[in-house]
């Protein structure tokens, strides 16, 4: 186990440096002259003398790895430099904006959850009779049509036409339900397919056969050993998906206003905000690394195969 | 004596295929006897032992005839009453010992989980249960402990045997116990599923492509040819006076040790075009006679004893 | 010169010694069967013998040339001259492509043929095999085990080859066909003269086929033995236990229960489940000795 | 090769979507830019079949013109992913190495943005713009494609006959070309089946969030953003494009399922049936 660890560890630390590299050529090259940037703020045009002034005193003269260290401390500190538009630093408006982000994706993941596993396993247990047809049906319509399209008709029936639901307004309890439920909505879709074919698929395995011909009630074969054994490729899905839905709650939030991380991206992409692009992309990555990470851990304590390190994985 | 196991008449096809996987197989055990089916690959082994047990996949299409156990018929028995049967009257040991054990469950763990449900035991009984069976089928009580992949193929089959003795079946379903294993292995495997057997006094059918293996342990033989049973009578008859060309063929075809080394190996001739009517094996049949071709031939008393299905040595 | 001699060859992965020490010579158009159980390296020995994998030390000499100094002309020859048939007949042919394509593939790369010259070639390989020709422009599913072997054996001997290399090609196949294959290729060799070697766990279908016997166990070689001195002038404890548990299994002797002794060892492999192991045998690997002329065991016991 | 059900009518789906595409300029003689603002949010069947929008525009010719963008995008996107993907997994696959490592170090990196953030990325670096888009999603899109074959390339190099082929004397890229590429045609293709979809619903999200494709390009996903905001006054306006949005990815979907399962029950289809059997169930790679 602990080299199975040590390994994904290392390969953790590579992605992560070369997502920081991505973002630090980001910065350098794309943005343009941060020093003429930064001049430009003052309103006056700045003369060459005053440019490079400016480009000694952030550290432009000096070459790139040096920089790059410089800009790596700073980042690990929190400082993702200050918005072009508003001039506020990044740091505090990310630190309004991700409580709400967070909120939206945890809600949609646990309704996620909610929802697809016991109507994965219903789906798999009655596997061609009616319920399972119904799911099916229901699971392959969210998984073929784009969320935001779910999006507007939930915002259509429940907002405009009904009134139940706010689409604007306090971050209340109310305000979320439309949002989390257009965010969830293709997940659960893909993770009752998932969840459906991975037991499908151990119950064809030998295992069961012999503990079938045991005469062991399919309740006790079920619940005490094929669940298990199919939440694995189920686990190792966990860490893909929360990223599809940090991916989605862009869609999402820009769709029912909400002030998280999505819209503020798509405010500075339009404004060419780059050091707020820059921060939510390093965010974003590091914390689907980590993600990541964190459901390896989770497999590695799940499947003994790859704790004790031998057999073929599943 | 009341035979244990008696099937009659019995066949099944499946769907898109032009005969019967099995068909019109009888066969009767004695209890405490072992009755070794013999066939190559597509001769309907798997199938009858499967049919035995109820378990038919979904591409059967139809099943005729009679499984009857201690004279309870087997067919259509509703899934509640097969359960109980299962395990503790009638018990099977899978072709693959690889893929038949849990492979996220410790050994003890799959032991306990059958003992509980089946014998009632608690955990710490029936680990002093499964430590005895392992030490019967000479395995170190620490297999308990580990996981599947961390046993040899020896091993795994050996834990096999034991958890299908544990429940002391009257009948034991033995489907190519011993085919995957090393030759050093094979024999060590045979020798303790022989004295288990003794022991328990289960009656065991034994599945094998490899006659001389059935020979060792079984009382009688059936010969099985594309789903018919075309030679069945007692061991050393079959094995040493056979009747049925077939059946002289797979034992004149083996590269026995005592083979003089200059000699040539006698081989069964290629199978011509598809079965059209008659005997099955006329196409291959080196003593064909016009008849074969025409009618298929009745299980019939053979001159030397036994069952021969042939026109030309009934 | 021997056609093919294998000089002290190792190949290691790792820790793990998957051949050790391997030296053999086989002479023009001789077979050599090669036995041994599942993991003592027979399969690698192959693909070393072959060239696909590279030895950790030792060399592949074919006619006196080590295969990994040859030019890149020589090599192209060797490839011609060394074909090999592999134990999986369905996993061997291209699923894609008709089995006369197969059959035709390496004339194509190693003969200037023109295309009329090569299929007439390939349908005669096939009649030769012992197949009907309809096959021939059908895709290897159509095929059963044996037909799909018999199709690698046709592909194998198509390009004249003078070392033919045979990983257990009749270990998936049943019992009858089996037999077929064996004396297809009995009957292949008589009529064209290649070298053999015979790989198979079956000691059975290696005494059938082959002039002399290599016992393998391990990644090492146990015993070297004429094929008709087996079953009864088998010198080394490994060999004997190979054939005890043959006869047993065939149902003519009894077989003493043996428990493999614990722990690991320095000596001779086959030291843990040797009945006879001496306290020499745990500290030393003892080396290839000759017993009589052609005969040699790897055994402190027997000398 | 057999038919089934599922894949003739999501064929039908798209055949017939594609069709109007093609003969928009027939059915609808309205210019889809063409504003008029006095005949600003009229109903269905007032102004033209289908109505008009915000700023005049004849929405039925604005729904037909959009078959172009949207589709003929997708398919663009979908053969240039194919292409790279399945080029760089069977040269990072069959050759290993330094190619493949720093082959995988790309796509791993590149696999380390979640979903659509990738692509979000790049159209803010670039700009919004349809064709920015169009890189930004193939950027994401041949990353599936290349650990497909990669992964298959790895198992497909093992097996027998391509070391018979070896043996027989085949050069690297007849081992590519004839033993290795026909044996993964087939999971490519019901990879790519699933994937057009999951690649339609990038290009209409990023035209809803305002990035993809500008006013005044009739493209489905950009006239469902102008339309949000009248959603109460004129549903018209989101029900059409939404509905030919919702037919394209259905059809679609039922397409590459009926695809996935004609291919896995034919052997011949997958050689390696149970990795893609799983891989059916994950297909698309990144829904939203």
């Amino acid at each position: 186990m602990p080299g199975y660890l040590i390994k994904k560890l290392g390969r953790l630390l590579l992605v992560l440096i070369g997502v920081s590299l991505i973002a630090f050529g980001m910065t350098h090259w794309i943005q343009g002259n941060p020093a003429e940037l930064v001049l430009a703020q003052t309103g006056v045009d700045p003369t060459q003398e005053e440019i490079e002034r400016m480009e000694h005193q952030l550290g432009l003269d000096r070459s790139l790895p040096e920089q790059y260290l410089t800009w790596i401390e700073k980042v690990l500190q929190g400082d993702f430099g200050t918005s072009y538009i508003t001039g506020v630093p990044v740091k505090e408006e990310l630190a309004y904006r991700v409580p709400a982000t967070l909120k939206l994706t945890i809600g949609a993941f646990l309704v996620t959850l909610g929802l697809a596993v016991p109507l994965g396993i219903w789906s798999a247990v009655q596997k061609d009779k009616l319920p399972d047809v119904l799911t099916r049906g229901a699971a392959s319509m969210g998984l073929a049509v784009p969320g935001f399209i779910w999006g507007l008709l939930l915002c259509y029936w429940f907002s405009v036409r009904l009134g139940l639901l706010p689409m604007t307004g306090e971050q209340t309890f109310a305000r979320l339900v439309l949002p989390v439920l257009t965010l969830s909505l293709p997940l659960t879709s893909r993770y009752i397919c998932v969840i459906r074919g991975c037991i499908l698929e151990q119950l064809e395995e030998g295992y069961v056969f012999l503990l079938r011909s045991k005469g062991l009630r399919e309740r006790t074969i079920l619940w005490g050993n094929v669940l298990k054994n199919a939440a694995v490729p189920v686990v190792s899905l966990l860490g893909l998906s929360l990223g599809s839905l940090l991916g989605g709650s862009v869609v999402v939030e820009s769709l029912f206003s909400w002030p998280g991380l999505g819209s503020y991206l798509i405010t500075s992409i339009n404004n060419r905000d780059y050091p707020v692009i820059t921060a939510y992309v390093l965010l974003m990555a590091v914390a689907f690394v980590l993600i990541n990470g964190l459901a390896d851990l989770l497999l590695c304590l799940l499947d003994p195969r790859i704790r004790l390190g031998g057999g073929r994985q599943t | 004596m009341e035979p244990l196991l008696v099937v009659e008449h019995f066949s099944v096809q499946y769907q898109r295929m032009d005969r019967p996987a099995v068909d019109d197989v009888s066969l009767s055990l004695n209890p405490g006897q072992v009755l070794g089916v013999v066939g190559e690959s597509g001769c309907g082994k798997t199938t009858l032992i499967k049919g035995i047990l109820g378990f038919f996949p979904h591409c059967v299409a139809g099943v005729a005839g009679s499984v009857r156990l201690e004279g309870k018929e087997l067919l259509g028995l509703p899934d509640k009453e097969r359960r109980n049967l299962l395990g503790t009257s009638m018990d099977v040991i899978a072709q693959d010992s690889g893929t038949s054990l849990n492979p996220m469950k410790r050994i003890g763990k799959q032991f306990s989980q059958i003992l509980g449900e089946k014998l009632g035991l608690s955990y710490q009984s029936s680990m002093i249960y499964a430590r005895e069976l392992l030490a019967r089928v000479n395995c170190p009580k620490e297999l308990l402990n580990r996981f599947p992949f961390q046993l040899s193929g020896g091993q795994r089959q050996r834990v096999l045997i034991a958890l299908a003795f544990a429940l002391r079946p009257k009948l034991l379903l033995a489907d190519e116990p011993t085919s995957a294993l090393d030759v050093t292995v094979q024999g060590q495997v045979l020798r303790e599923l022989e004295l288990l057997r003794r022991d328990c006094k289960s009656a065991i059918l034994l599945i094998s492509h490899n006659l001389g293996a059935v020979s060792r342990i079984a009382d009688q033989v059936a010969v099985m040819y594309q789903g018919q049973v075309v030679e069945y009578g007692e061991t050393h008859q079959v094995m040493d006076t056979p009747s049925h060309p077939y059946t002289k063929g797979l034992i004149a075809c083996v590269p026995s040790l005592s083979l003089p080394k200059s000699q040539r190996l006698y081989n069964i001739p290629q199978g011509g075009k598809e079965w059209e009517g008659g005997c099955r094996f006329a196409s291959r049949c080196p003593e064909r006679i016009p008849d074969c071709q025409r009618q298929a031939p009745q299980l019939r008393p053979g001159k030397k004893g036994g069952l021969v299905a042939c026109h030309c040595c009934g | 010169m021997p056609l093919l001699r294998l000089n002290n060859l190792c190949k290691s992965y790792g820790k793990f010694q998957a051949v050790d020490s391997f030296t053999l010579d086989l002479e023009e158009g001789e077979t050599v069967g090669l036995v041994g159980e599942s993991g003592c390296g027979k399969s690698t020995l192959a693909a070393l013998v072959m060239g696909l994998i590279r030895p950790t030390s030792g060399q592949v000499l074919f006619e006196g040339r080590d295969l990994w100094k040859m030019t890149g002309k020589e090599w192209k020859a060797y490839r011609r001259q060394a074909q090999m048939v592999f134990q999986d007949p369905s996993a061997s042919l291209s699923p894609r492509m008709t089995v006369g394509e197969s059959i035709q593939e390496p004339m194509r790369n190693f003969f200037k043929w023109s295309k009329e010259q090569r299929m007439e070639k390939a349908k005669r390989l096939m009649a030769d095999v012992g197949l009907s020709l309809e096959g021939f422009n059908r895709r290897p599913s159509a095929f059963s085990g044996g037909q799909c072997q018999r199709v690698a054996i046709a592909r194998a001997i198509g390009v004249s080859p003078r070392l033919l290399v045979l990983d257990e090609v009749t270990a998936s196949l049943d019992v009858s066909i089996q037999a077929q294959i064996l004396n297809l290729l009995a009957d292949l060799r008589k009529a064209e003269g290649f070298g053999c070697l015979f790989i198979s766990h079956d000691l059975g279908a290696v005494r059938y086929m082959s002039d002399r016997v290599v016992v393998m166990y391990l990644g090492r070689i146990m015993e070297v033995l004429p094929g008709e001195d087996l079953p009864q002038n088998a010198k080394h404890p490994y060999t004997q236990l190979l054939l005890n548990s043959m006869s047993f299994i065939e149902g003519q002797t009894a077989q003493e229960p043996f428990t493999p002794k614990e722990g690991t060892f320095q000596g001779c492999p086959f030291y843990a489940r040797c009945p006879y192991g001496m306290e020499r045998c745990k500290r030393e690997i003892p080396s290839l000795k000759s017993f009589t002329q052609n005969h040699f065991v790897a055994c402190f016991y027997n000398l | 090769m057999r038919w089934n059900w599922k894949m003739a009518l999501g064929l039908g789906m798209i055949g017939a979507l594609a069709l109007l595409g093609i003969l928009a300029p027939l059915l609808s003689h309205a210019d889809p830019a063409a504003t008029d603002l006095m005949l600003r949010l009229k109903p269905p069947g007032t102004v033209g079949l289908l109505g008009t929008d915000h700023l005049g525009r004849d929405m039925l010719a604005r729904v037909l013109y959009g078959t172009r963008c949207s589709m003929g995008v997708s398919f663009l996107i979908l053969g240039v992913s194919v292409l790279t993907g399945t080029l760089l997994g069977l040269l990072s696959g069959y050759f290993g190495g330094m190619a493949d490592g720093a082959i995988s170090s790309v796509m791993e990196v590149l696999l380390a943005f979640p979903g659509l953030i990738l692509s979000l990325t790049v159209v803010g670096i670039l700009g919004p713009g349809l064709w920015h888009t169009v890189w930004a999603i193939c950027l994401t899109s041949w990353i599936g494609y290349a650990r497909l074959v990669r992964g298959m390339t790895l198992t497909l190099r093992e097996k027998e006959f391509v070391k018979a082929a070896v043996l027989g004397g085949c050069s690297h890229w007849a081992i590519l070309g004839r033993h290795i590429l026909p044996n993964l045609l087939g999971n490519v293709a019901i990879y790519a089946a699933a994937n057009v979809g999951s690649i339609t619903a990038q290009l209409a999200s990023l035209s809803f969030l305002g990035l993809g494709a500008q006013p005044p390009t009739p493209e489905w996903g950009a006239m469902l953003n102008e339309a949000k905001g009248f959603l109460s006054v004129a549903p018209w306006m989101a029900i059409f494009p939404g509905v030919a949005l919702v037919w394209m990815a259905c059809g679609f979907h039922l397409f590459g399922d009926g695809l996935a399962g004609l291919l896995r029950q034919d052997p011949q289809g997958s050689s390696d049936g149970k990795e893609c059997g799983k891989g059916g169930a994950f297909t698309g790679g990144r829904t939203l």
